[in-house]
């Protein structure tokens, strides 16, 4: 981990609202492994301070690394408006990152949207580990297939949901894991989108008796495990994502109710769920 | 101390991670994260919530008990240069004694912070900040327990912070630390939910900065003792302001988790400051204020 | 009411110079500036200044006092399509009686606004809202002498809100509006002044929201009144927030002076935001939120 | 006064961090008066919120007016960065503006540095009115005389100061009015600067019993006259800046202490003064 002042030297608007940006720093180019992330001192805009937290959604070796963010609030607008040869304030990288053992052979990797940034980086490792795997990638809509030209050429056989069925499978990327899986038969089930649906797929992971690793989007104040502000319920008690993930084995998760289905923000899936022992004592 | 500028406790953990990224040593002084008796698993998730110049938490003191801090966290930070202030908390007076008890038998401790005033926890914490007869008495329970310089640190949920100053000088505190955090809230629109698990939570950031100058202020005009000023402090100018208001040494939080680098940022520009104004000891700026 | 969305008093003046820009009459209501018994002339300059998401302000409650206003400014008020409140201030429950019986009296008054925290006086203002005793013979004097809809007003520079809500409400409060501003204080580290020349002034805007939400939401459980929720509030997902929290109106204050169409915006933006969550009626959020 | 949003249509860098602002307005130029001022909202930035007032500089009449200013802070910052054709939310014209008899034949018009602001716009009027005046212009050094060639231009005869004697008289403004003023005996005064040269020229006008009058800077919230933040101590009473003013008659204002020759910039020269009655009835 270190703190850099860092170049831009790429900038592209990937679709609406959706922005790649390449970012100079040899060491976090060279020390990033694929689940990582680094938390952005977004340039100063209208009434907030705190940095922002992004996987690292691919590297230059040695180079340069790639952040993919969606503009959805005040922090990523002011990033997107950040102009070629700035300079970002960056900490990084940060957090443990997908876990593989050696002799795993395949793997299937799903995002929905934007859940595609830290598992790009992950194909990319797998190639160079000599992995099968085959990406799984919901979408909104046919214009909106972020990455997926990318992923098809890493992985072996690439597997693609539409919510209106304009392209592949029409309806989730989780309907779609529930008529495959058993086909696939991954040994791992590597996932990365919004918290109800990777909850799902920790259901069908289980069923099926396949491992299965998400990365979890909390809100972050430090980012480094110093705040203990991003806790996330597992059965041994609180985790940091910023620090023991934000990957995490989904069989150490204790998911949330209901209502993270609908995409509540803020959280990593556990507000509703009593910690695992309660703050009764004080 | 080399200078007056320390971490705010709870913002910087044992400065395990930081010392990655800055030089601890250049610090006046270590804070520790509260340590309470027994472990804490803190308050359920979402436990942090940025709101317009500041953030709201609901940590809860998790921590890993006294015994663990010792063991684990101590022996790190006596490894710098720095004095070290334990930071301890707990749910009655007799809690507050044993820590003190504790620690007063360890070597190389510098001082204890006793943190009454915790928004979060649903016991002690800030009940024992807002009563000038509780925090009296807690004061004293430690005192009585301890020879280690003791600093008691105040909430600003109150209407008179002197009269609470006073309690705690009378009981024997060596300093006082404030502020801690504001009781707020947040609340999403869209789930109709409040953006953290433990309902409120404490505001910090330059949100509160104004609030926590005119108390340092207010409790310098009423106490002898020194001050360690809290609350935004994000640049040398901003701990400027809080030592013209009559603190003796300052505390960074939120803005350590913004810029690393703050608190020895400050310490280079509180120099600057020195020079540029013709002064040679940040003693000659302290409750300097001209009202 | 029209609609839940009024000016906070001494944001608004009586609505004459921000008639000219924007449409009084689409307000809920009107609220004046707090009116003394004499005319006062407020505080020693400077009395502003900014500070990160608010402002500080030490205005001293500067008026021409209620004769004056009775006849140049209610006039002008009650011409538009919309209630009228009057908020006053006194230095004793005499003068807070008195100014009662006298607004009792005028045709075409809505209500009175008890100002019994402004913090930026001497005698009086803050020290009447932050006892519960003394909040709740002020307000019982006031009821005595008058028929009119009585709200109080609160001050957040206290401990236990709730507390002075029930008292109030017990001595025959009709509403309350919370909160008034956080006492504060910046000091210039050029010239080692303070920035107000009444040393210390009141904070307001964005900075406060989370304090005041989390205050009406803890006074919402305590009584069974209408709460105005007032502190920060810049647009209508704001005042959502004040509505779930269990506001059934909000008033706006530092945000005119940024925006003399916030208000507006905010009844706009509260319309389309029912439409979009599939409400007919601001009641069907008010105290809704999922605690 | 109305609140409008205005394109910007001309920006220059007349010194270094001085900024010459052309603003589309047909309403604010028609009705603008010299010493009257907007309020702007400079474009969001780093933690302020309230607008920033200017005085009117320049009228192109009834089409456009002009603000010059130098940036000092945030506000004037982040107004520095408005490019050509971004729009500014403005109300305006505010405040009274300088007052002039119609039988008035010569005035004497003293800027130190930015005061030249509100000046060059009386100036303009002025020469319209075909009123004799001279300008009095002070400044640090020879090439930061800001508007100088403007008002030579206006002027009968244009006096000049440098504080390093670099061009035209050495030392401040205040001298040279002091050495001058019995020869130009002008009519009227009109000033603008810093409090404390402010204070000293009206002490001058006073001696030789010209009238005084001077463009008063403090802090301001609202701007329109409703917050009551802008007090100034008058011997009326207190003013407000933005409504009553910001142009006093000096033999109305009661100047502050010593410590206003220092530049304090929050004040209005009154806050080391008893204000004439004082708070102690409540
Ligand atoms: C480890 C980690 C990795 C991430 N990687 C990426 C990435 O590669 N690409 C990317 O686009 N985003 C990523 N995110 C999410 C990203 O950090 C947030 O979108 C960003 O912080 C929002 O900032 P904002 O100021 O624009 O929005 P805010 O103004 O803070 O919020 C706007 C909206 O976005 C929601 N939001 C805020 N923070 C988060 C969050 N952490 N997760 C989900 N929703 C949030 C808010 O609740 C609100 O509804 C990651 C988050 C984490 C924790
Ligand atoms: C009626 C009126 C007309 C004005 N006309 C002009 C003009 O034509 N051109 C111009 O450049 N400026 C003018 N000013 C001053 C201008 O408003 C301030 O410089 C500006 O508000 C500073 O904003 P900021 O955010 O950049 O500085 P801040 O961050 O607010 O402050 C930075 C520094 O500037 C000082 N400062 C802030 N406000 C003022 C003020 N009102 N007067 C003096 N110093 C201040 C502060 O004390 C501080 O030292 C005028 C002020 C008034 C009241
Ligand atoms: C995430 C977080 C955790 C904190 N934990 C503690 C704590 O354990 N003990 C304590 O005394 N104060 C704690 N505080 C309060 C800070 O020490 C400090 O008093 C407060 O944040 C105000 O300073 P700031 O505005 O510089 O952050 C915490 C604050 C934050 C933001
Ligand atoms: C300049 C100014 C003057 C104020 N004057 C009064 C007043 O006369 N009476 C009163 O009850 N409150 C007064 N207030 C407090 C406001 O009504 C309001 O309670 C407070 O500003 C918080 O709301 P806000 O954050 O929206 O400004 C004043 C506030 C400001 C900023
Ligand atoms: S963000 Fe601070 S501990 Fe994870
Ligand atoms: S700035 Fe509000 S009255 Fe002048």
């Amino acid at each position: 981990m270190l703190q850099i002042k860092a170049d831009i030297i790429g900038k592209e608007e990937v679709m609406p609202g959706v922005f790649n940006l390449i970012i100079v720093s040899p060491e976090i180019s060279r020390n990033a492994r694929p689940g990582q992330f680094v938390h952005v001192l977004c340039p100063s805009g209208d009434g907030f301070m705190l940095r922002r937290p992004f996987s690292i959604h691919r590297v230059v070796p040695g180079r340069a690394f790639e952040i993919l963010f969606q503009v959805v609030g005040k922090g990523t607008e002011a990033l997107s408006r950040v102009k070629i040869h700035d300079t970002l304030d960056i900490i990084g990288p940060l957090g443990t990152g997908f876990k593989y053992s050696e002799d795993i052979k395949s793997a299937l990797l799903i995002a929905g949207g934007l859940g595609a940034a830290p598992l790009l980086f992950l194909a990319e490792e797998l190639v160079e580990r000599q992995v099968l795997f085959y990406p799984m990638l919901g979408y909104k809509t046919k214009t909106q297939m972020l990455r997926y030209i990318d992923f098809k050429r890493l992985g072996k056989k690439t597997y693609a949901a539409t919510e209106d069925g304009s392209f592949g499978h029409e309806g989730t990327v989780v309907d779609l894991l529930n008529r495959t899986v058993h086909n696939i038969r991954p040994e791992i089930i590597y996932a990365c989108g919004p918290v109800g649906m990777l909850k799902k797929i920790s259901e069908t992971a289980d069923e099926f008796g396949i491992e299965c690793q998400v990365s979890l989007e909390t809100k972050m104040a430090c980012g480094i495990g110093v705040c203990l502000g991003c806790a996330c319920v597992t059965r041994q008690g609180y985790k940091m994502a910023c620090k023991d993930g934000p990957v995490f084995d989904t069989r150490d998760i204790l998911w949330g109710a209901e209502d993270y289905e609908k995409g509540r923000a803020s959280g990593c899936g556990c507000d509703n769920e009593a910690p695992p022992e309660t703050d009764s004592a004080g | 101390m080399k200078n007056p500028v320390m971490p705010a406790s709870g913002t910087f953990g044992a400065g395990r991670e930081y010392s990655e990224l800055m030089d601890i040593n250049r610090l006046g002084a270590l804070v520790a994260k509260t340590v309470t008796l027994k472990p804490r698993d803190g308050n359920i998730p979402p436990r942090l919530c940025e709101v317009s110049s500041g953030m709201l938490n609901s940590i809860g003191l998790q921590n890993e008990g006294i015994d663990h801090f010792l063991k684990h966290d101590f022996p790190f930070m006596k490894e710098f240069d720095v004095p070290v202030i334990i930071n301890i908390a707990g749910n009655s007076l007799e809690e507050y004694a044993q820590l003190c008890r504790e620690i007063d038998r360890v070597e190389g401790v510098s001082g204890i912070e006793l943190n009454i005033s915790c928004p979060n926890i649903k016991a002690g914490g800030i009940a024992f900040g807002a009563s000038s007869k509780l925090a009296e008495q807690v004061t004293a329970a430690a005192r009585y327990n301890t020879q280690l310089p003791l600093i008691v640190k105040l909430t600003p949920n109150v209407y008179n912070i002197s009269k609470i100053a006073r309690a705690v000088t009378s009981a024997g505190a060596d300093a006082i630390s404030l502020i801690n955090t504001m009781v707020g809230m947040s609340i999403d629109t869209n789930t109709f939910k409040p953006n953290l698990g433990n309902i409120t939570g404490g505001l910090s950031g330059p949100a509160i900065k104004p609030i926590a100058v005119r108390m340092v202020w207010e409790v310098a005009q009423s106490v002898k003792i020194p001050i360690i000023g809290i609350g935004g402090i994000s640049n040398a100018l901003d701990a400027v302001e809080f030592f013209l208001a009559g603190a003796t040494a300052v505390a960074v939080g939120t803005a350590n988790f913004i810029n690393p680098l703050t608190m020895t940022d400050i310490i280079s520009g509180l120099e600057a400051y020195l020079v540029d104004k013709g002064f040679t000891d940040i003693g000659q700026i302290i409750g300097k204020v001209k009202t």
